[in-house]
């Protein structure tokens, strides 16, 4: 079982994991990425390349199936505008085994952190600037190629 | 053979002020690196938004492709800066 | 921000989610393990030693908050009897960062599994018996050592 | 000194048939394994608890120690399976 959502509306990560504990595994892992207000942000806004976005992540998902014994895979990212505080993206597995719900999660949030099309532009009270990438993030995405 | 859609995104997309358009399709064997020069040289927002090839990422198809690839015979062309998801 | 309980009954991870999500970091991950249902297993009974597990996990998650920049940790594990698809424990942190707070949650749990002073034990219609300590979960909370 | 008491866990807890007993307490230096040995010597659910002391763990004052630890001054010595939480 694996949904994959590109939505403006924010979710409930409480009905994911509710979801995910019912597909039968031991384990279930979860990452909530949340906007963070420093630096006075204002709002984030997110642009993605919807022709591209939900293929590619329903391919990164797939690896995630052939890689490691999922019973469950849960990814939701959002775009548009987010204020400080607001859920961003959520990535949720299950699995017999904590290992590979834990590793799937930090693989499936790694590759949506660095690969995934999507772009951030920062709002502030007087200025907008658009977020540059980190080569940080390109490192762990690329240590899960290893 | 159609034209070529460009796509933008981002700060390119800014800086030419349009998020896509038709340009006449180029040789299969034109590779998106000349592709960019030739919409460079156009200067206005195409100036500022190619200016610095290094600072672009590209798809043909919806597939990330590296900036010397052969635009062959591909519908759509997207250009980009480095994504910053999640 | 830390807590730890040991308690017998459930806990809501929605909850807690929501406190680790208002702690001000950009990220929050959570494991939650469930009694799976495997080979006809009626319950689990989950024995500790009251007098060291609160101390012995108050004093794991002090070694995760000196070792990542930290948040929020949440730490529930369940004790007494536990039926198939019941939660048993919880681990949830919250971080500037991502990884941060990945790690520190797969650090948690691989302890919990392995060191905590808690003992299985499983019925089944006709029989119980104790479950044994398996070499890899005391390798995983070894790796975190080197 | 006072007695020491030993707390039981699990099987070793169910073979012995009490979770919790005081023995008269041994000199400092004898070892938590020397004491399960003569444990063992009585036999009974203490003899079928200890009869693979490979097959315990030991804490002392809620402290994870080896077997081959000295008792010390502790006030309570604790033995069970190794663990299987979570």
């Amino acid at each position: 079982m694996s949904r994959v959502s590109i939505q403006a509306e924010d979710f409930d990560p409480a009905a994911e994991l509710a979801a995910l504990e019912a597909s039968g595994g031991g384990g279930v892992a979860s990452f909530t990425g949340i906007v963070r207000g420093e630096g006075g942000l204002v709002a984030l806004e997110l642009e993605h390349y919807p022709a591209m976005t939900t293929a590619q992540v329903e391919r990164i998902v797939g690896q995630a199936l052939d890689r490691w014994p999922l019973l469950g895979v849960r990814v939701i990212h959002r775009h548009g505008r987010l204020e400080p505080g607001e859920r961003i993206v959520f990535v949720g597995t299950a699995s017999r085994h904590r290992t590979a719900a834990l590793e799937a999660c930090a693989f499936l949030i790694d590759w949506l952190k660095s690969e995934a099309p999507f772009w951030k532009k920062e709002h502030f009270a007087d200025r907008t600037q658009w977020v540059e990438a980190r080569a940080e993030d390109d490192a762990k995405a690329e240590s899960w190629k290893r | 053979m159609a034209d070529l859609t460009l796509v933008y995104f981002a700060w390119v997309r800014e800086a030419i002020g349009r998020d896509e358009e038709q340009v006449a399709r180029p040789a299969p064997d034109v590779t998106i690196g000349a592709l960019i020069a030739t919409l460079a040289a156009r200067g206005g927002g195409h100036g500022e938004a190619f200016a610095r090839p290094e600072k672009l990422r590209a798809a043909l198809d919806q597939r990330f492709v590296p900036l010397d690839s052969a635009i062959g015979e591909a519908k759509e062309l997207a250009i980009f800066p480095p994504v910053t998801g999640g």
